[in-house]
């Protein structure tokens, strides 16, 4: 599908919008280090804050894939140190499970992810991004993006 | 708990849907830290044109007085009922409008916080246009969600006037007698037999060359004669229930074996045959099976160790007023308390696992710590305060101390300084020099760390007397395996030649690490720990002293090394937070939890499953019931639930509908 | 060796340093984090005897200080790893000297000696080769005269995989430098 | 196998045969190469040579089994350096494309004799194979290699090893523990090479340490230290004027000895050092006359 250019630039006009749900805790806390050490990221990312991944379900994610966004990602505390106990596991299942049923329905599962940072390092934050745009890009030059139904 | 309860479920939050909403944007400039890459003014125009929108304006700073009055003046003017404000993050300046609107009546959960400053204007300065979009999609997110943003109460729970101390070292004594003087009742829970820590163990403290127990023993009598502090010693924490405010700990008590109308005249240890390398001494003189761990120990009565006693029972026998008693049996007592401090203390660190010092083996016995070192000098020791090498007992001609023995040392894994190491190492290297002149005594170091006022003096003076400093860390103590002398080996970085140091006696500057059993403590608490295995404190700035839990304070050496006098002033602020709310007699809580919609509840337990700190449970027929208090408004009970019968207020699904519409592009939800 | 004694007498300017040069270096270890405490020297077995100072190399490779490639020093580690052991910030100075001997030899610091070890290896495919004695030895041992090595199949007159070996491996820096390094050295 | 020391390779062929282990013929091996000498000049072609030797032990599909420990430094760190570096095991196998069709997999161990008979075969299982046991006192000297770094090694820890100690235990031999009994002999990394003097003078100190717990023997692992010890002792004799006259053996022709085999055909007739040395022989038959 990707006509005669490279992935990067391709995937650069194909990607506009990511939705980030990011935790209140470790998830904004590093979004917002991000911020202030001016670490450079894609503006495709927008950020949704949530209590806690755990409390993102499948309807979310898929309202906001219904809705024309292009991945979405779950961006958690590191697993363990989840400051309600055990969201960030049970989300990161919750997307596991997720992925499968992506597979099973012939989509790449790139669209998808559970990530997990550190509000004390903004490296984290935007080392996920950028493995997001990684995982998309292979994605969307193996299978095109959900747009294009794959 | 169940009392409460009850309480709770009568009032309802109750919404007020029924007004419809009228909605004030406000984007920030924040000087050119937006302005300069996001178009404010054309986002401000653009929010403008969504529906419920009856003022979007753009200003300098918004978190100023003027920025703060235009939001005011909105509400009076033209009876905005909610507000978005495009700044910086929630918890930087979103309090600080909360507060605003809700000086004007508004519940300031009614306040939409966008951050265009930190996710989109810093970190997309090179794309401008795509910037402005991005602020566009988030600011018009934010005005969907604040649509049907509701109240959110604040509710006032009563706490239980007592606390709980974890540890009877100096920081938790501290911390207790505060407490105590704050007329709190404080139940004081020690693993050992007796209260006041390492601290009695020392011989002398830096910087005024003090004597410890004659510091802390008004403490440690203050707080055993204290009314208001309830003591346990051998004892330990079993279980901890309940949430902030109201907790529910049970304590595990070992019996003593000896009843407390002792008079500690100490004929049962006297004539008891069995000997054990004493603890509180770290090994440096045996005690009975039947011991008191030292003459000052208070409590005074002696206590029995079960495990190395041959139950002769010539102490039974032997005591003149019948107080010894093996028949005594654990028991286990159940507090309520309101706040928790723990102040479990430290360990010193076990230098085996660096094999080039050979600590502990065998052959190498004049390798010591220098908490042992402490030991040999203090008054009560059994050299009295002589100097002996363990070996042969003769007194060393030559003593290096190593420093750095456990902390700044990746390959044991402890990146950090302990930081106290220098300063005691100083300060018992002048004793040293002090008692035998003829002695020479060498501290091999990396760094001398020696901050704040007196311990540079100090250190200058041990400079005069003629201790020698080197600076380089010994690579090995090596013995000659025929005339078993010690070597110390270490390079002289500052004129860069490997230098053998004779030593007859080696003392390493042992770091701080975790005390043992920290591990299953941290879990009972469910407070978090840091890498190096501490318990974490809060913020390492703003509060070092709430732990990661509410309503559990840290306390000392627990939360990172201390020396005496910052463990004191830490103890002190940890009973200042942990009295707070006991005193006021109550916490606010804000009412941020989930409603269940009982018509479409099908009862499935899914939510009761998933609910981490167990807040959720069912009623006689059934029914799943919220605990608002131990809630903590996580929302991970949505999604479980397969009828979205259980909503988290102002994060219901419907709403986050709303933002994620407008942020993946779908256009307003109106439309 | 007494003209780097002279080169620590000179001052030195920023000129002298290439901070970029051991970048490659820093990646491999984490020398940057080095805290100059001197546990490697003093564990150091050659640095008792000889001028070898682990940690003023690894002092001088931190502040991109190049004489350090024409240091012989470098030359006398015996790789004995007693450093690497016990370094409190794993900054793993063996390796770091290895490295630093790659460089050297790129510039074509490298002693004859070594060259011919080289040599060896090339052209017999040890840097032992195998003389009569041993052979003899072999013999009387009742072991087959040569072990079934490149080197007897290039006895043999099969000999591909030196010649593979003289292409491909360790070309060191032509002669002339070598030259000029031993004048140095004299 | 070491070129010098053809005694120390039959002994080990014997002993190992003797213990049940098949030794293939590694066919156009070449050296390993020495980690001190060749990584020193270009890290990469240390890396190749070293591998290409791992392929063809690895179309054997068998273990490497080393009596060195520069060998063992060498190819057990290459091996399980490529095992886990991606990055180099492709450069590796580009270079290697180069010098005929070898490819690195990953699929084999490198071994030290001395590691095998200490752990696998284990003074436990050496006990019933050894016929004659020896009075002796040993200065057991380990190398560097062997053991470190202990990281890569995972062998044992480098500042107190007993491997050695507690296998020749069973051989009757007592191992006298020395001053700084740990530290190089002095020969690795090239210096002799490039510093004869420098090498002798850690050996001179490492010698007087063990000339003063007056051993009968010294024992090694590595016939780069045999070297080192038998020529430098002979070095020494000649310019310092000491007269040191210790035998030094390897281990496996130690362990040859006990399995009964006589000091000819372990090789002794070829030692620098300590020519008439006999196992103490004598003393043993004394012994069993006594008794």
């Amino acid at each position: 599908m990707s006509d005669c250019e490279t992935p990067d630039e391709y995937v650069k006009e194909r990607i506009n919008n990511i939705v980030i749900f990011m935790c209140n805790e470790c998830g904004q806390g590093s979004a917002n280090t991000a911020g202030v050490a001016r670490m450079a990221y894609n503006p495709a990312f927008r950020i949704i804050r949530v209590q806690c991944t755990g409390q993102v379900g499948p309807i979310q994610i898929m309202e906001a894939l219904n809705n024309g966004a292009d991945a979405v990602a779950c961006v958690g505390c590191c697993l363990g140190a989840c400051h309600f106990f055990n969201g960030n596991i049970i989300s990161m299942h919750r997307i596991k499970l997720m992925k499968k049923v992506f597979k099973e329905l012939g989509y790449s599962d790139q669209f998808v992810n559970q990530y997990t940072s550190r509000a004390a390092e903004g490296e984290t934050a935007v080392g996920d991004f950028e493995n997001i745009i990684e995982r998309l890009t292979t994605a969307i030059t193996e299978k095109g993006t959900l747009k294009d139904g794959c | 708990m169940a009392v409460k309860e009850e309480k709770m479920e009568k009032s309802e939050v109750e919404s007020e849907d029924s007004e419809e909403p009228r909605i004030g944007v406000f984007c920030c400039h924040c000087g050119h830290n937006i302005a300069g890459t996001v178009d404010v003014a054309q986002v401000a125009d653009y929010a403008r044109t969504l529906p419920n929108v009856v003022k979007a304006e753009h200003y300098m700073f918004m978190c100023s007085k003027p920025g703060v009055q235009m939001l005011k003046d909105s509400i009076k003017e033209l009876g905005v009922n909610r507000t978005v404000v495009a700044s910086c993050s929630k918890n930087q300046h979103g309090i600080t409008f909360a507060k605003a609107i809700a000086e004007e009546g508004i519940n300031k959960h009614r306040h939409q916080q966008v951050n265009v400053r930190e996710y989109c204007s810093w970190v997309h300065k090179k794309e401008q246009d795509k910037a402005t979009a991005k602020a566009i999609r988030l600011v018009e997110a934010g005005v969907n969600r604040s649509r049907k943003l509701e109240d959110v109460e604040t509710r006032r729970i009563p706490t239980t006037k007592a606390a709980l101390v974890i540890g009877a070292g100096i920081a938790g004594l501290r911390a207790s007698h505060d407490l105590a003087e704050l007329g709190i009742p404080v139940f004081l829970v020690e693993k050992n037999s007796t209260i006041g820590g390492h601290m009695t163990q020392m011989n002398k403290t830096f910087p005024t060359l003090e004597c410890p127990q004659c510091s802390i023993s008004p403490l440690t009598n203050g707080v055993a004669n204290h009314p208001l502090i309830e003591l346990y010693t051998n004892a330990q924490i079993k279980a901890i229930g309940g949430s902030m405010g109201n907790f529910e700990v049970d304590i595990e008590i070992k019996p003593r074996y000896v009843k407390d109308n002792c008079t500690s005249c100490g004929d049962c240890s006297t004539n008891c045959p069995v000997e054990v390398p004493s603890e509180w001494d770290s090994g440096m003189s045996m005690r009975n099976a039947i011991y008191k761990a030292y003459p000052q120990a208070i409590p005074a009565t002696f206590v029995r160790d079960k495990k190395n006693c041959i139950e002769c029972n010539t102490c039974v026998n032997i005591c003149p007023v019948q107080a010894v008693d093996f028949s005594m049996e654990a028991e286990t007592k159940t507090v309520k308390v309101g706040s928790i401090v723990v102040a479990a203390g430290y360990s010193e660190y076990d230098p085996t696992e660096i094999e080039p010092y050979h600590y502990g083996q065998e052959g190498y016995e004049d390798v010591i710590t220098q908490l042992k070192l402490e030991r040999m000098l203090s008054p009560t020791s059994l050299t009295n305060s002589q100097i002996l090498r363990p070996s042969d007992g003769k007194i060393p001609k030559s003593i290096v101390m190593i420093q750095c023995v456990g902390s700044r040392n990746e390959q044991v894994g402890n990146k950090y300084c302990t930081g106290v190491c220098c300063k005691f190492a100083i300060k018992n290297a002048h004793i040293l020099k002090d008692m035998y002149p003829d002695t020479d005594v060498t501290i091999c170091y990396i760094d001398v760390r020696t901050p704040g006022l007196n311990f540079e003096e100090m250190y200058q003076s041990t400079q005069e007397i003629g201790v020698r400093f080197i600076r380089g860390r010994p690579s090995e103590i090596t013995r000659n395996p025929l005339t078993g002398e010690l070597k110390v080996i270490v390079e002289d970085t500052l004129t860069m030649t490997p230098l053998q140091l004779d030593a007859d006696m080696v003392v390493l500057s042992a770091a701080m690490v975790p005390p043992e059993g920290i591990g299953p403590l941290g879990s009972k608490l469910k407070v978090l720990r840091s890498k190096e295995g501490f318990l974490k404190e809060f913020h390492i700035k703003m509060n070092p002293t709430l732990s990661s839990k509410g309503g559990i304070f840290l306390a000392g050496t627990i939360q990172g090394p201390k020396d005496i006098s910052e463990s004191v002033a830490h103890a002190g602020s940890a009973a200042a937070l942990a009295a707070a709310p006991l005193v006021r007699g109550y916490i606010e809580k804000e009412m941020l939890v989930p409603t269940i919609d009982y018509d479409l509840c099908v009862n499935c337990g899914m939510c009761i499953t998933i609910c981490a700190p167990a807040a959720i449970d069912t009623d006689e027929d059934g029914k799943p019931i919220v605990n608002k208090v131990a809630c903590r408004s996580c929302g991970m009970c949505m999604p479980s639930c397969p009828t979205a019968a259980i909503q988290l207020i102002n994060f219901t699904d419907d709403q986050l509908y709303d933002e994620i519409i407008a942020v993946s592009g779908g256009g307003a939800v109106c439309e | 060796m007494t003209e780097t004694k002279e080169d620590h007498r000179q001052f030195k300017t920023e000129e002298d340093f290439d901070k970029k040069f051991f970048k490659d270096i820093e990646r491999r270890s984490n020398i940057w984090q080095c805290i100059q405490c001197g546990t490697c020297t003093a564990s150091c077995e050659s640095g008792r005897w000889t001028a070898l100072k682990t940690r003023m190399i690894l002092r001088k490779v931190v502040l991109g200080d190049l004489s350090v490639l024409e240091d012989p020093d470098i030359w006398l580690c015996t790789t004995c790893y007693q450093c690497y052991e016990r370094c409190p910030r794993d900054v793993r100075p063996t390796d770091v000297i290895m490295e630093l001997r790659n460089y050297a030899t790129k510039r074509g610091n490298i002693s004859p000696n070594h060259r011919a070890v080289v040599g060896y290896f090339k052209k017999f495919g040890h840097a032992v080769p195998i003389n009569d004695e041993i052979r003899k030895r072999r013999v009387e041992l009742g072991l087959e005269e040569l072990p079934p090595t490149a080197f007897k199949f290039k006895e043999e007159g099969d000999d591909k995989d030196l010649i593979k070996f003289e292409e491909h491996l360790f070309d060191l820096p032509p002669l002339k430098e070598e030259k000029k390094k031993e004048e140095e050295k004299k | 196998m070491p070129n010098r020391y053809p005694a120390i390779e039959k002994s080990t062929r014997f002993v190992m045969k003797k213990l049940g282990y098949e030794i293939l013929e590694m066919e156009r091996a070449s050296c390993c190469p020495a980690p001190g000498v060749f990584r020193s000049f270009n890290k990469v072609d240390w890396m190749v040579a070293g591998a290409r030797n791992l392929c063809i032990a690895e179309k054997l599909d068998a273990d490497i089994l080393t009596v060195c420990n520069g060998c063992f430094g060498t190819l057990q760190e290459i091996n399980k350096h490529l095992k886990e570096n991606e990055e180099h095991r492709d450069i590796v196998n580009e270079k290697l494309k180069l010098l005929g069709d070898y490819e690195f997999k990953g699929t084999i161990n490198v071994r030290h004799v001395a590691e095998v008979l200490g752990y696998e075969v284990g003074p436990w299982g050496l006990e019933d194979i050894i016929t004659r046991k020896i009075a002796a006192r040993a200065a057991v000297h380990y190398g560097c290699h062997f053991l470190k770094p202990t990281r890569l090694r995972e062998i044992e820890s480098s500042e107190g090893p007993t491997i050695v100690e507690e296998l020749i235990e069973v051989l009757g031999v007592e191992s006298v523990r020395f001053k700084e009994q740990l530290t190089c002999c002095g020969a690795g990394g090239g210096v002799k090479a490039y510093d004869g003097k420098a090498s002798d003078t850690i050996f001179e100190e490492k010698m007087k340490n063990i000339n003063d717990v007056q051993p009968d023997f010294i024992l090694d692992i590595c016939p780069f230290c045999h070297l080192e010890y038998e020529t430098a002792q002979d070095q020494l004799n000649k310019n310092k004027g000491c007269n040191y006259d210790y035998p030094v053996i390897h281990l496996s022709q130690l362990v040859a000895y006990c399995m009964g085999m006589d000091r000819e055909f372990v090789g002794l007739q070829y030692q620098l050092m300590g020519k008439e040395y006999n196992f103490g022989v004598e003393e043993a038959k004394k012994e069993e006359e006594a008794a």
